[in-house]
């Protein structure tokens, strides 16, 4: 096994963290010889998060310096890793492949000689791509761990809520003129074609009145008719009640009774059945 | 670790009653513990949590379904302040409703539905009533003897008006709106929730 | 009634927090006074009341949204008994991309990808969206337009900070990692060594 890493496992904050568990056992390094039990393998490759995972492992569990990957040893483990997955038919990801092309790539590209960028300057590495990638991605893994172990609300504290005496008045919507407004012109707008829903608002007082009126009447009472009228309105409040008076009897809303003639007028709500008698 | 003293107990149960979203019973605070103090105990602890708290802007009580940890009823004002919720808003039938019932009082509930073209559900109406908007202020004489609608003193005051018909004037508007539904729009297309069932 | 002494603003201030289903910010607190006692002097009231609550099962804590008590860890066990439901423990994909998306916020689900090496399951995204920790704060301006994740408030509060500067630092790989993008690899093996498969 000349390709594979050493694998003297090494006790790494990364390591620590990235537990494989087999069979609720933490997997912290793997058979030397890279035989997995047969029924493991699914649960072992289950472990890791991907290939960068994987690889990260890889070298995280020998002593190899991470700036300086020996390729083609860790290029063949990786390899006979996936090689593994194929053999068992375990679905393998393209992301595992993409990582396996890549892998050669370096490799090959490390047998190559370096161009040289610049007279002075340091050849490109093929590796540093790969190596920021590792990089970054163990950071990532590792500030999942900690993000893990702080102390999260309704997992390891809960918040204090305390019930409220008496039920906390109820927020009813509030409502515009503008709304209102807004309202009607959308019935308007849809009556349109009918024409004779058109207000005006001079209509509207004498509708007021003729709500009032009502409001007075309501309950069966008889008020004498001149009681309809408030002289403080002006001529114009008073012939608007004069006409609110008008359409309600028109509408046969209301009636307006003389027990004989010249006998004062009274005001009550039409009502054929109580007061037929 | 299982607690010792009843002081560490007692303190247990403040933390759970003060968590809690729900009264806790007596029996359920129980099994929090691994060694079961007993019911006995459990009770006089609460009994001695709830002096603890006496005279603190929240009581501990105990209610038909167990325990719980309420505010007293005159911090209700400052509670109330705190309230931030945007207010619910009306849907359009109740929006609609009421500006009918406001511009063309008294009207039946036949009226609103022949002006909207639809249906006014129970609800609708329900919903401006109990808010003290509208009320029956007689009835119609006609077959069925339907109630007439009309806006409220309440409904104006709600909305700073002193009459009706301070109510913004429409015919201005709706000239305007007619002029561009019938150069832009020639066929308003009826809304589909509007549409007839 | 107003309150009129700092004991009796504390208390109600209490009453508040204890009473809360959110964090209350220090603006909404002042609301709570008819008699604006201003921001100065509510903070100090509220750390007063935080230190008159150290040592007790609960604590008073100050969080990206405002400040809300909340149960100490040590009692996590006990009420652990009382609920009826164990918390979600997240898969290793979901805290990776929660961190990723709290380190290196905003970032595309592209993003996530890149630096994990592997697709990012909807699953995954979803799980930590209706925990109500992450959400979209935007789209990158490139072709398909990616939202742009970010954690929020929330995510800060449940996990008792208050800004994202309070998260951990970040490992001494980073400081590698500056060596690396900056100068890239310092010594780079032979291509000797490299011949051996």
């Amino acid at each position: 096994m000349n390709d594979t890493l050493e694998l003297a496992p090494v006790e790494t904050a990364a390591q620590a963290a990235a537990v494989a568990r087999l069979y609720g056992e933490p997997m912290r390094d793997l058979p030397a010889d890279l035989y997995i039990p047969p029924d493991a393998l699914e649960v072992m490759l289950e472990a890791f998060e991907g290939p960068l995972d994987l690889l990260l492992y890889l070298i995280r569990r020998s002593s190899v310096d991470i700036l300086d990957i020996p390729m083609a040893p860790l290029t063949a483990q990786y390899l006979a890793y996936v090689e593994l997955m194929r053999s068992r038919n375990l679905e393998l990801a393209a992301d595992y492949l993409l990582m396996a092309a890549m892998l050669l790539e370096i490799k090959s590209r490390m047998l190559l000689p370096r161009p040289q960028r610049e007279a002075d300057a340091e050849p490109a590495d093929p590796r540093a791509e790969l190596v920021r990638r590792l990089l970054d991605y163990e950071q990532m893994k590792l500030a999942a761990v900690r993000i893990d172990a702080m102390p999260h609300a309704g997992r390891d504290q809960e918040w204090v809520g305390v019930m409220v005496a008496g039920r906390l008045v109820e927020r009813l919507p509030d409502v515009s003129l503008h709304d209102l407004q807004l309202a009607w012109l959308k019935i308007v707008r849809r009556a349109r074609l009918q024409r004779h829903h058109t207000v005006r608002r001079d209509e509207l007082s004498v509708r007021e009145h003729m709500s009032g009126i009502l409001r007075r009447l309501a309950g069966g009472a008889h008020v004498a008719f001149e009681q309809l009228f408030d002289p403080r309105l002006g001529l114009a409040g008073v012939v608007v009640s004069f006409l609110a008076v008008l359409e309600l009897v028109k509408e046969r809303i209301i009636e307006i009774t003389q027990s004989e003639a010249f006998a004062p007028l009274y005001a009550r709500l039409a009502d054929g059945t109580e007061d037929a008698g | 670790m299982e607690p010792k003293t009843p002081d560490e107990c007692r303190r247990i149960l403040e933390v759970a009653l003060l968590a809690a979203s729900e009264p806790l019973a007596v029996g359920r605070l129980r099994r929090m513990f691994e060694v079961d103090p007993g019911a006995e105990t459990i009770r006089r602890l609460l009994d001695e949590l709830r002096i603890e708290w006496e005279g603190r802007g929240v009581e501990l009580v105990q209610l038909a379904s167990g325990w719980r940890f309420r505010t007293r009823p005159e911090f209700q004002p400052y509670l109330e302040r705190l309230k931030e919720e945007r207010p619910p808003k009306y849907s359009r039938a109740v929006l609609e409703t009421l500006a009918i019932i406001a511009y063309r009082q008294p009207v039946t509930r036949g009226d609103i539905e022949d002006i909207r073209g639809v249906a006014v559900s129970p609800g609708v109406l329900r919903a401006l009533e109990s808010r003290g908007w509208i009320d029956v202020v007689g009835h119609r004489e006609t077959p069925g003897r339907p109630e007439l609608l009309a806006t409220t003193r309440r409904f104006l005051d709600d909305l700073g008006l002193r009459s009706l018909a301070e109510l913004p004037a429409l015919t201005e508007l709706e000239r305007i709106m007619d002029l561009v539904d019938d150069q832009e729009i020639p066929q308003p297309a009826p809304p589909a929730d509007e549409a007839h069932g």
